[in-house]
């Protein structure tokens, strides 16, 4: 698969949430139906790109994310398709029960933006970091969720979900991350993307852990550690093909992730793994305790979601093949 | 287009005035409503009674004279949108729907069982003229202020009802709907609140008070008429005049008698969520068929 | 263990809801510290007992489970020890944000009662299942996650977590289920309790299952299965010592909650046994869909949450082996 | 045992009025929290300027004057409790609880730092003084009403006092804790609503309209004490007339100017959440330090 070039030395950065305000303009351009929700956060979450191009098709809601997600649910049952932003601390945190009953259960045609997730947001501290909607939105029927890797997935998978008749759900990080794909790299919601091939031990990944752990590979496979690095975009519905098939292959699981170790990626992981091919898996991820103010680079480091946390993953789980 | 009942042309006379004939029809098709809830309820063995009873009047109003729908064609592009948010009543709007003719009448006996259409809460897509799922209140309220936003950003002419309960107004989400609504200035919306002074735990005034009521939705800057839940020539004015207001939304605080029209149900928060056995069910149709539709009033 | 007697042909039926009941009194009894808070639900939870006992320590919310959640914490940091009830929908459904931020990061010692928990509400409907509770509270932090399997455990849980300062989570049922334990069962939270020995598989159940993975052994001793079954009443802290011992001396594993398959029991029972013994799992659970009104009892057969769904697990999961 | 700083023994005369010397000095302390809060906010490269800045009075009113606290004794039972619902402006916390005396001054320098026990939105147990957790708007209104719903039970005497900010009222769970406070008639409780006009996208009234402010107050039960939110002798009587309310509890809907005291700040929306860069901060300081904590102000 085509990514981009040099990106282990020099890629370049761009914030993923550019890519959902580019994005969700585009899908705009193409679909007059889409309209864009904010609750007082629109520089933030960059549905301000939307709203200079198309101000009467954004909608401010002021600081209430649980009427946000009403207002959206009767906006699509209207014939819209309503993209609501804020950050993935208050939605899903603050409206948890109206995406449950207005949006899921109604299958309401709801796009839930997720801006500022993980631990990544830094210095504003704890109760900014989103590190419990993986788990929280994955449990709730008929809906998808998606956490992409960079600037462009960020942007595909905004187009793209247009184009699903389905709620949605999609988390993005805040601060400059690597570029890892280019324009062109195809991209599919519901296909996880092996990025990487190898036979002695895979990385599961998402968001920015997928550029962490190519670098982590890059550096195992000089230890002449063959790492396989799949990027799970799609945690629902989540890709068991390429997680047994890994499974099978490879024999070992490393998974990586910005969020709390319970319920996210891994635990998705672990649950398609028991059921069709159990192999000992090990986590990168955050455990089981809130983050803290510091700077992104910081806390990345300190709570191992770092290539180099990656890497004492994979020897670990090595050991245990 | 209009929903016209064959014996009632209503929508002709909209603007000039309501006949005689015409509110008996309605007050006899609340009363079949009515009657038709304490059968549903009876046969289910759980649900609400007192709220479903109590708001009968309104619902006739609305359905059968006030709001533009075709239980023919229910996703009629131009019809008028009705909400339940106190979705718990849902067996008041069931039987409303089916004495329209939504679905077929029978059906209504199959309430809160395996396989039913008519789910102990409402669940859009499963039943013709349901606008929205509920169950957790305040919800509904949200999603019918989407739907008359959708509506004004599309330049449409059809107005958006939404009905919640008391005891719901203390959600929180209440009250940023009601902000939203005001904000947007949503002249095509009325709400209409089923003031009926009781919730699960006893009366509102007591369990959480809402006083002053009217108060509070003018500051929320709604236009505000407060009226009779039961009367159906009051009923037929106030969605009127609501109809007549053009620089903000409006909310009818309709007074209403919970269990209204059964009499040992009457004013009882115990009704709230309690369906009849057998006995007071026989005992409550024997009551309703006799008031053939007069029911006396207090709230006018 | 010592359980009830004839509880495989004549249990005792009570609903678990009595157990909070009688338990928060006894527990208020002991320390005066003790309130209860409820949003307009005091029956239907059984806080009306409390109530009826201490009007006092009694505080009615109103339906506005968010401020409840605030006002718990407030009286906890000023010395109070709150239990705060509703449904289970609706608390931790509608106030997970104040839950997260207000309790549990700031550790505030408040118990949550979660009444009417799982399908077996029945002829409500979906929007009153609580299907998702467990994935929501296990994945936060500090907050200890418990859900008893019947009238006595619900009572000793409600009692026992007095004692300990730190923010809980318990969720029960409305309805009648057959008491499994007696008054003198010996119950310890965090400490799961194998209720039946064997080596050929284990159960590993929680609520409502636990009796049903009872019944399920002995009809499957009587084929020359030989069933471990392990009541796993504390969610978090998992015991992994239970969870790991049944996954190397019994090498096959089913789980069986009232709850989505994803995020809850089930989904932390793999993620332990990934860790430190993968062995095929197979889930007994609700399969990422929303509920439906019916009776009880048709709904649990439908969805096999039952003895025979519990059967035909066991039988998969041992071709597996 | 109230706090009292050796030059100025404010409690002993709190009921006979205040001295010319006493204002001095609060304004003073006001000054220097301003000054605290530009340090700060440079140090640590972001945070939230404009609401801190504009309720450095109120603070130092507080702190300084009228409410019961032992900085030496941060637990003590009979203090009066201050929660911080609109928490996103904590370095004015923070500076004023250095200034009293909670912790050292030198610890300011480490907001939002890695380690810090200044983190970035306040952290219940890290630091002395913090009475509650807060980021996610009006939890720590809930929190302050139960705060102050144990003191009644316990028969206490302190006083529970706690800020919302003006765009946080947008959250359906500010109203639902004022009607339960209306509902209690917690009369040891004020709320301070810091009416800056602004939030993150704007101006409140365009962003989400709150007026009529006062109406909605007198609706939910509340005592509404209108007042500016810089002049020290008005937020003095403001307060002392609401500790003599006993039938309500009260609000002081306090009109502030969002970044007050630094010119290039004030009143602006996009001064909300930025930290001045390095060149900004000497100019402010400048500005701070030569008005000597005389703030000239239009609200009174
Ligand atoms: C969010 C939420 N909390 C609690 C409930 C449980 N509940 C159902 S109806 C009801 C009382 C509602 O009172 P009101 O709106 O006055 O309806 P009425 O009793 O008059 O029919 C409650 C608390 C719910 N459905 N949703
Ligand atoms: C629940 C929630 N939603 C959104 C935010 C993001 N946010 C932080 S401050 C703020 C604006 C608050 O406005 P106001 O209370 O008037 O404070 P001011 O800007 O005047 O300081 C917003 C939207 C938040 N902290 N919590
Ligand atoms: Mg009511
Ligand atoms: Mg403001």
């Amino acid at each position: 698969m085509k990514l981009a070039d040099n990106i282990l030395d020099t890629p370049e950065q761009i914030p993923q949430r550019n890519g959902y305000g580019d994005g969700v303009v585009e899908a705009g351009d193409a679909n007059e139906n889409i309209v864009v929700l904010c609750c007082d956060l629109t520089e933030s979450t960059r549905s301000a790109k939307f709203e200079a191009k198309y101000p009467e098709r954004f909608i401010e809601v002021g600081i209430a994310e649980q009427n946000m997600a009403g207002i959206s649910a009767g906006l699509a049952f209207s014939g819209k398709v309503p993209y609501m932003s804020s950050y993935a601390t208050f939605s899903p945190g603050r409206n948890w029960d109206q995406i449950r009953v207005s949006i899921c259960y109604s299958m309401a045609n709801v796009k839930i933006m997720g801006a500022h997730a993980g631990i990544s947001v830094g210095p504003d501290g704890a109760t900014h970091q989103a590190l419990e909607d993986i788990a929280i939105t994955r449990v709730l029927p008929n809906l998808n969720v998606i956490v992409p890797c960079d600037y462009w997935e960020t942007k595909k998978a905004a187009i793209q979900m247009a184009g699903i008749e389905e709620p949605f759900y999609m988390r993005f990080g805040r601060e400059n991350v690597p570029v890892v794909t280019t324009e062109d790299t195809p991209y599919k919601i519901g296909k996880a993307d092996t990025y990487r091939d190898g036979g002695d031990v895979t990385v599961i990944a998402c968001g920015s852990l997928v550029y962490e752990a190519l670098v982590a590979a890059e550096n195992l496979s000089s230890e002449g550690i063959d790492v396989r690095v799949i990027n799970s975009h799609t945690i629902k519905p989540i890709d068991e093909t390429a997680i047994v098939t890994a499974g099978k292959e490879t024999g070992a699981i490393v998974t990586a992730e910005e969020h709390q170790v319970h319920g996210g990626l891994g635990s998705a992981v672990a649950e398609v793994l028991s059921l069709h091919h159990p192999v000992p898996i090990e986590y990168v991820a955050i455990m089981d305790r809130f983050g803290e103010s510091g700077e992104p680079n910081q806390l990345m480091k300190k709570f191992g979601l770092s290539s180099e946390g990656i890497i004492k993953a994979v020897k670990k789980v090595l050991k245990r093949k | 287009m209009y929903y016209i009942k064959p014996l009632t042309p209503l929508c002709e006379v909209n603007d000039l005035g309501v006949t005689d004939e015409q509110i008996n029809y309605i007050e006899d098709m609340a009363n079949h409503i009515r009657e038709d809830i304490i059968k549903m309820l009876v046969e289910a063995g759980s649900g609400h009674s007192a709220g479903a009873l109590g708001t009968a009047d309104i619902f006739a109003t609305l359905y059968f004279h006030i709001m533009k729908n075709d239980p023919k064609n229910p996703d009629w592009e131009e019809r008028d949108r009705f909400v339940l948010s106190n979705a718990h009543i849902c067996p008041v709007l069931y039987a409303t729907l089916a004495e329209a003719g939504y679905f077929p009448k029978e059906e209504l006996l199959t309430l809160r069982k395996l396989g039913s259409r008519l789910q102990g809460h409402p669940h859009r897509g499963t039943l013709p003229g349901l606008e929205a799922s509920g169950g957790p209140l305040a919800q509904g309220l949200s999603i019918a202020a989407g739907m008359a936003m959708a509506d004004k950003i599309d330049g449409k002419r059809n107005r958006v009802y939404c009905m919640i309960g008391d005891g719901e107004m203390d959600e929180g989400q209440i009250w940023e709907s009601l902000m939203f609504i005001g904000k947007n200035r949503l002249h095509n919306f009325t709400l209409i609140i089923d003031r009926n002074n009781i919730q699960i735990d006893g009366f509102t005034e007591e369990v959480m008070p809402l006083e002053p009521l009217k108060d509070k939705l003018t500051s929320f800057n709604f236009h505000v008429i407060e009226t009779g839940g039961h009367n159906i020539r009051t009923l037929i004015e106030s969605f009127k005049e609501a109809q007549d207001i053009f620089e903000k939304p409006t909310v009818l605080l309709a007074h209403t008698i919970p269990g209204k029209g059964v009499d040992f149900m009457e004013f009882k928060p115990e009704w709230h969520g309690k369906p009849p056995n057998k006995e007071e069910a026989r005992k409550a149709l024997a009551e309703l068929r006799s008031l053939g539709g007069k029911i006396t009033c207090e709230h006018e």
